[in-house]
């Protein structure tokens, strides 16, 4: 990866979205906070109702217009996004920041050609003659690997195959240069082999513009290799943030150390046992008292379910946990034998009881 | 219209920054047309029998007010004239329909080759 | 309200919100059906003038303390004329309605979930019938089987019948199909559920809301149908009132007595909207539901 | 790239579930051109062995699990279950086997009827066992006796009733259309029963009975909103309540309906020999109603009774209030709608009581199947699907499947839908499922890790054929045919020190209605060789024990 440049594209201060639904207000991201500098590439991690995907929107401004409140303070290219109104906003789509979405067949118009697609941001933002659109469409959609970028200019969505459609967001994307870009989870739908190439496709391009890339994810696996940094999310709330070499040798938070152990994994024989996570995800309209992850946690002692941990720095720098008792401490063994001695948790280390997920 | 809007790829060109009335236009109109138009086609049944109605209030000398005034005589011949008028009309409306359906969606060229 | 399904797809729960509650104008559509029907019911008994008695030297009143509605040319009482004349109207609707919802529903079910020739004869008659102006049909039956004076309530209920199947079954065949789609179909066949034991436990179920609430959009059609063959004249004999018969009666002097043809009208306006605003909130309800799934 | 070969194939009689040759083919649309989907898959599963199917979407997995299970069966190949040929059965000998033979899917809340209760879901299989045996009681044993001769009988009769129906509809439109061409108008008063007389007589009088069977079902329907009954119970069926009961309803309802009439329109002065008329249509009206119900479905024969009289009594309700002055009119009306209602609430309460001594007796059963699963019963039972989380759903489903112990259970693609940590859990439960009941398990996925984490056998399948099958650990350790070693260099590692690029392959799968010729993974495999396009690889062993269809395998062959 070449050295980033220091300057900082990205700023999230204490980000918060709440939902007004009839149950009450759900707050889906409390108070997420993260930098992004040039040319860096950051992993957001979680399982679905972490918050992830609402973060990534609620960044980009592109939340439903009702029942919604977003908080906190969000600035790309030095420009604050919260104080934007829905003209500036939209003219900020784009040339500023763009997205690529997760279901390939779906992001593109049924009844559209693809020429016209890509050309459109081309034209609404540079003002560009239809001719000249038509031509950097042609260029884009080479430059993002598609076999013959001519012929696919005229066909339409339905005539390419999943991982060509998303060759084709990636050009929609990148057509006005933007300065961030946030790819929601860009590769589930697709093939292994297809979400290969897709990524190394994302990474050569951060590369090439030095332009940040803001990557979300269920899948620890993606982020391994292709990241910088990695932040795990769970309840709305980060609960782990470091540089990815670092988290995956020297991980702090017991949710993170779950969520790793319980991948299966092609190097282990098989029919091993897999490590689970008892109980289910918290609930969002009433979130547990004190630490969000203390239901489910094997250290979870009595300050857990009182008092929530706030983020706190860990030894090496960039890397910040929020956990009383970090996987690895003293504090942690220490947790883990009382909880066995209790019968909360069984001699292999799982939990006992909450029920199931 | 509501349906289409709620696709992915509206977001996808809400994120590209177009104005509302763009994406209105541009993207969600055409693949919503379909139902307009299969509405379109049966309203033109409704059409023919609401006219009929009012060329009988305000006597006007229409293809609606000649059927009543046929079936009232039982003038079983002209009844059976007006009503194959009637649905040939129908059925030429719901062949261009047809054409016009496949203009709008590429994918139906493909499905029938 | 769960945020999301685990797996990938993530929703937002915002939209949901809104289209909860019960709003206030479907309570007044709901208390407005209800009067109505319970007026016409029991009409016999309610203490309200004969619809056909004529009072001497009222022809064309306003509407007065003893003829709240005031009188028409003749004399009738508008006010009674009207709950009888609803009485004619909603039950020819109601009846053919509810006729229509089973045998369309019926059929658009088979349609809907035996794809196949089966589905293609169904479909096709289906568009055939919804190809024809309903009104042309509705008058030439009447006019050609002319049927007597006895038979013709029922004569009406079974041309409605006939006229509303169509588009039941094409609603309830395309809401069948997508619900065949769903795994827990195939998942009954995996354990050898016949194919009625299919249709009556697995389909009929979520096909039914959906199903009921269209139903009610037919009626107030229905409604609009019968106001235009009694306007016609080829509805019930005249002794007894309908709507369509007292706007048609009221027409030749709208300038002078306009409320003679005005107010049944307004009934018949307000009972079409009420029966429409119904129908579509009880859908909204159902797919806003089921979107969710 | 394989071609058919069965060399990988253990000996006949060892395999409890053997496939072979399976070909699936659909056609699209109007183009006419075929989607070969599967072409000739052969595997085999031993008692308590789980095979894993994997491969990439488009390469036809689930196709091969839903053929297996008959939902919609294959084009060609068989299927043996415990050396019982699937394809070449009839519905009901299908049926009877479905038990042994369960499957699972990848959506978890879409495999569970939205609508009814956790309980009832889990319960539904045995509900379908008990169905089919239902119908035999000390009356029906002797119905039984004699309805099943008269099946045979019936069976011919109802052909034909099927022809007469359209016969006489044609008839009556032909008729109607000759009366309006001569304009003649109806002279008689009661223009519809004096038809019978004058033209065809039978048709029109079952166009009749079939306009009383939806009068009823529309009343039953009407009634069932007013009387706010959960609409589930009503639409649930008319369960097999004893015919003796049905005909004893049918005949009392039948009488009771004609006397009410008779009584009211004698006391208007109408006619005596048209109320006869419409008693002899009514008790007409039930015996056909109750004949046809009990030729189609000799267990239906009870169910056919009630709703054969509910059918005349409404149909008479409706034909003479028509006919009536005011007063009358309303009082007919709310005896009837009160008749109806006791009646109606007769049959559900019946038909509830019914059911629940069934829930009472699959109760138990139902609630240690929950428990098994890992769910707590006394707070999931009552529950609807939308109130569960993803992995408690997929466990539900688990539960259903398990509930009839099959013999064989086809998991096609269980956790994908799921969250990494919800994926261990369900992972984790069918392990100790096969411990708990020695499943003998065909797993289908995409995922290799998830794959070889729960296969004692992996069978790798690309574009509708298997390009290789052996034991998990030395399949993944070193693979004998190129794909697999694509689909290996492709997995993203946990683990930021793995270099996730992989080599550059073509990109995408090839079409299935035209797959390449020979071995279909030419056009992507970096080994690919002229030789390859012409002659389609067999399935060959190696000397690890494994079985490639590859000319040029990575691994030396046996």
């Amino acid at each position: 990866m070449p050295e980033p440049s220091t300057r900082v594209v990205l700023e999230v201060e204490s980000l918060t979205t709440e939902f007004f639904t009839p149950a009450g207000p759900l707050r889906a991201v409390d108070e997420v906070s993260f930098t992004l500098q040039q040319g860096q590439s950051l992993g957001l991690v979680g399982e679905s109702g972490s918050g992830k995907s609402v973060t990534a929107r609620s960044i980009m401004g592109l939340l439903p217009r009702s029942n919604v409140a977003t908080s906190g303070r969000v600035v790309i290219n030095n420009i604050d996004v919260m104080s934007l109104g829905a003209a500036a906003l939209r003219r900020m789509w784009g040339p500023e920041v763009a997205m690529v979405f997760q279901d390939p067949l779906g992001s593109l118009n049924p009844v559209m050609r693809i020429g016209t697609q890509v050309a459109e941001g081309l034209r609404v933002h540079l003002k560009m003659s239809r001719r000249d659109a038509r031509r950097v469409a042609l260029e884009l959609l080479a430059r993002v690997g598609i076999s013959s970028p001519e012929s696919c200019l005229d066909q339409y969505p339905h005539q390419l195959s999943g991982g060509m459609r998303q060759r084709v967001v990636i050009a929609i994307a990148l057509a006005c240069e933007p300065s961030l870009l946030i790819a929601d989870e860009p590769t589930t739908a697709l093939d292994v082999t297809v979400q290969a190439q897709i990524l190394d496709l994302l990474d050569e391009q951060r590369a090439e513009r030095s332009m940040p890339l803001l990557l979300i994810t269920h899948d620890l696996g993606i982020v391994a290799g292709r990241t910088d940094n990695v932040i795990v999310m769970y309840g709305g709330q980060i609960m782990e943030q470091a540089p990815t070499s670092v988290l995956f040798s020297d991980m702090k938070m017991p949710y993170t150390e779950d969520l790793f152990r319980s991948i299966p994994r092609i190097e282990n024989p098989s029919h091993t046992r897999l490590a689970t996570i008892a109980g289910r995800p918290p609930d969002m309209v009433n979130p547990p008292k004190g630490c969000r992850f203390a239901p489910r946690c094997r250290y979870a002692r009595g300050r857990c379910f009182e008092q929530e941990p706030e983020l706190r720095a860990a030894t090496s720098p960039g890397h910040k946990y929020r956990c009383f008792h970090p996987v690895g401490t003293r504090a942690a063994d220490e947790a883990l034998s009382a909880n066995k001695a209790e019968g909360r948790v069984n001699e292999t280390g799982q939990l006992v009881g909450p029920g199931t997920t | 219209m509501i349906a289409t809007l709620r696709l992915p790829f509206i977001d996808l060109a809400r994120s590209k920054g177009l104005s509302d009335r763009r994406i209105l236009w541009h993207h969600a109109l055409r693949p919503s047309m379909f139902t307009v138009l299969t509405v379109m086609g049966f309203t033109v049944g409704t059409v023919v029998g609401g006219a009929m109605i009012i060329e009988a209030i305000f006597v006007l000398p229409g293809l609606g007010g000649y059927v009543i005034g046929s079936i009232a005589q039982r003038d079983f011949i002209a009844v059976q004239g007006a009503i194959l008028v009637i649905a040939t009309l129908y059925i030429l409306t719901l062949t261009m329909l047809d054409f016009v359906y496949l203009a709008v969606d590429p994918r139906l060229r493909d499905h029938h080759g | 309200m769960g945020l999301a399904v685990d797996g990938t797809a993530t929703q937002t729960p915002a939209t949901t919100a809104r289209s909860k509650q019960v709003g206030p104008v479907l309570w007044l559509a709901v208390v407005y059906l209800s009067v109505l029907a319970g007026a016409a019911i029991s009409a016999v008994v309610l203490p309200i003038h004969e619809p056909d008695a004529t009072f001497r030297g009222t022809s064309r009143d306003g509407p007065n303390f003893n003829h709240w509605f005031g009188n028409d040319a003749v004399g009738h009482d508008i006010f009674s004329r009207v709950i009888y004349g609803a009485q004619v109207s909603l039950t020819v609707a109601a009846v053919g309605a509810l006729l229509a919802l089973v045998i369309g529903g019926g059929i658009g079910m088979l349609a809907g979930y035996y794809r196949g020739r089966v589905d293609a004869i169904i479909t096709a008659i289906g568009d055939a019938t919804l190809v024809i102006p309903p009104l042309l049909v509705a008058i030439s039956l009447i006019l050609f089987l002319d049927p007597t004076a006895q038979r013709r309530v029922f004569f009406l209920i079974a041309v409605f019948v006939l006229l509303s199947i169509a588009p039941i079954a094409r609603v309830v065949r395309a809401s069948t199909m997508v619900w065949s789609e769903r795994e827990f179909v195939l998942a009954a066949k995996t354990m050898g559920a016949g194919d009625t034991r299919i249709l009556l436990r697995e389909l009929l179920p979520n096909v039914a809301p959906a199903l009921i609430s269209y139903s009610l959009i037919v009626m107030a059609n229905l409604i609009v149908v019968e106001g235009a063959v009694a306007f016609l004249g080829l509805s019930v004999p005249p002794p007894t009132p309908t709507w369509g018969d007292m706007i048609n009666k009221g027409r030749t002097d709208l300038d002078v007595a306009p409320h003679v043809s005005l107010i049944p009208a307004a009934f018949m306006v307000f009972t079409v909207v009420a029966l429409n605003y119904l129908g579509d909130r009880l859908r909204e309800q159902f797919e806003q539901r089921e979107s969710l799934l | 790239m394989a071609g058919t070969g069965k060399a990988h194939l253990r000996p006949h009689g060892e395999a409890l579930l053997r496939v072979e040759d399976l070909v699936v083919e659909f056609k699209i649309g109007a183009t006419g051109n075929v989607v070969n989907a599967v072409s000739g898959i052969s595997l085999d599963v031993l008692a308590g062995e789980t095979v894993g199917l994997v491969g990439e979407s488009g390469c036809g997995k689930s196709t091969t699990g839903k053929a297996i299970m008959g939902v919609p069966s294959p084009t060609s190949g068989s299927v043996l279950l415990d050396a019982v040929d699937l394809t070449g059965l009839s519905d009901d000998e299908m049926r009877r086997i479905r038990p042994d033979l369960q499957m699972i899917f990848q959506d978890p809340i879409s495999s569970l009827n939205p609508r009814r209760s956790i309980g009832d879901i889990v319960a539904e299989p045995l509900m379908i066992k008990r169905e089919d045996q239902v119908g035999h009681g000390p009356v029906r044993g002797w119905l039984k006796r004699y309805a099943s001769r008269f099946v045979a009988v019936a069976e011919t009769v109802t052909k034909p009733l099927r022809v007469l129906l359209v016969l006489a509809s044609v008839a009556f439109v032909l008729w109607v259309v000759s009366e309006a061409a001569e304009g003649r108008r109806f002279e008689s008063e009661l223009a519809w029963t004096e038809v019978p007389a004058q033209i065809v007589g039978f048709p029109v009088l079952v166009i009749l009975v079939a306009m009383a069977v939806v009068v009823f079902a529309g009343c039953l329907v009407w009634l069932a909103l007013a009387a706010m009954i959960p609409f589930e119970v009503v639409s649930g069926y008319l369960a097999p309540i004893s015919p003796a009961v049905g005909l004893l309803g049918a005949a009392s309802s039948a009488a009771v309906s004609w006397f009410m009439v008779y009584r009211t329109w004698n006391s208007l002065g109408g006619n005596f020999a048209w109320v006869v008329r419409g008693g002899v249509l009514t008790v007409a009206t039930v015996s056909i109603m109750w004949l046809v119900a009990s030729a189609i479905k000799p267990s239906r024969a009870g169910a056919a009774g009630v709703a054969a009289s509910l059918a005349s009594l409404a149909y008479l309700q409706v034909f003479y209030i028509a006919g009536l002055d005011a007063v009358t009119k309303l009082v007919v009306i709310l005896a009837s709608a009160a008749l109806d209602y006791f009646i109606v609430k007769l049959v559900v309460k019946k038909l509830a009581m019914r059911r629940s001594d069934t829930q009472r007796r699959f109760d138990p059963l139902v609630r240690e199947m929950l428990e098994v699963v890992g769910m707590n019963p006394d707070s999931t039972v009552g529950r609807k699907p939308h109130e569960l989380s993803g992995g408690q759903a997929q466990r539900v489903s688990i539960a259903r499947a398990l509930i009839m112990n099959p013999k064989v259970l086809i998991c096609d693609e269980p956790v994908s839908a799921l969250d990494v940590s919800v994926q261990a859990q369900t992972l984790n439960l069918l392990q100790d499922m096969k411990q708990r009941y020695g499943l003998t398990l065909l797993f289908i996925a995409h995922d290799l890790a998830v794959v070889k984490n729960v296969s004692d056998r992996v069978a790798v399948m690309y574009l509708g054929k298997l390009c290789e099958v052996g034991a998990p650990d030395s399949l993944f350790a070193n693979p004998a045919h190129p794909y697999t070693e694509l689909l290996l260099s492709a997995i993203a590692h946990p683990d930021p020190l793995i270099d996730p690029s992989i080599t550059e392959v073509p990109a995408d799968l090839p079409s299935a209605v035209s797959p390449p010729s020979g071995c279909r993974f030419r056009t992507r495999c970096p080994r690919a060789e002229e030789h390859c396009g012409q002659r389609e690889p067999q399935m060959r062993p190696t000397v690890v024990g494994q079985y490639v269809a590859c000319h040029f395998p990575l691994v030396e062959m046996g």
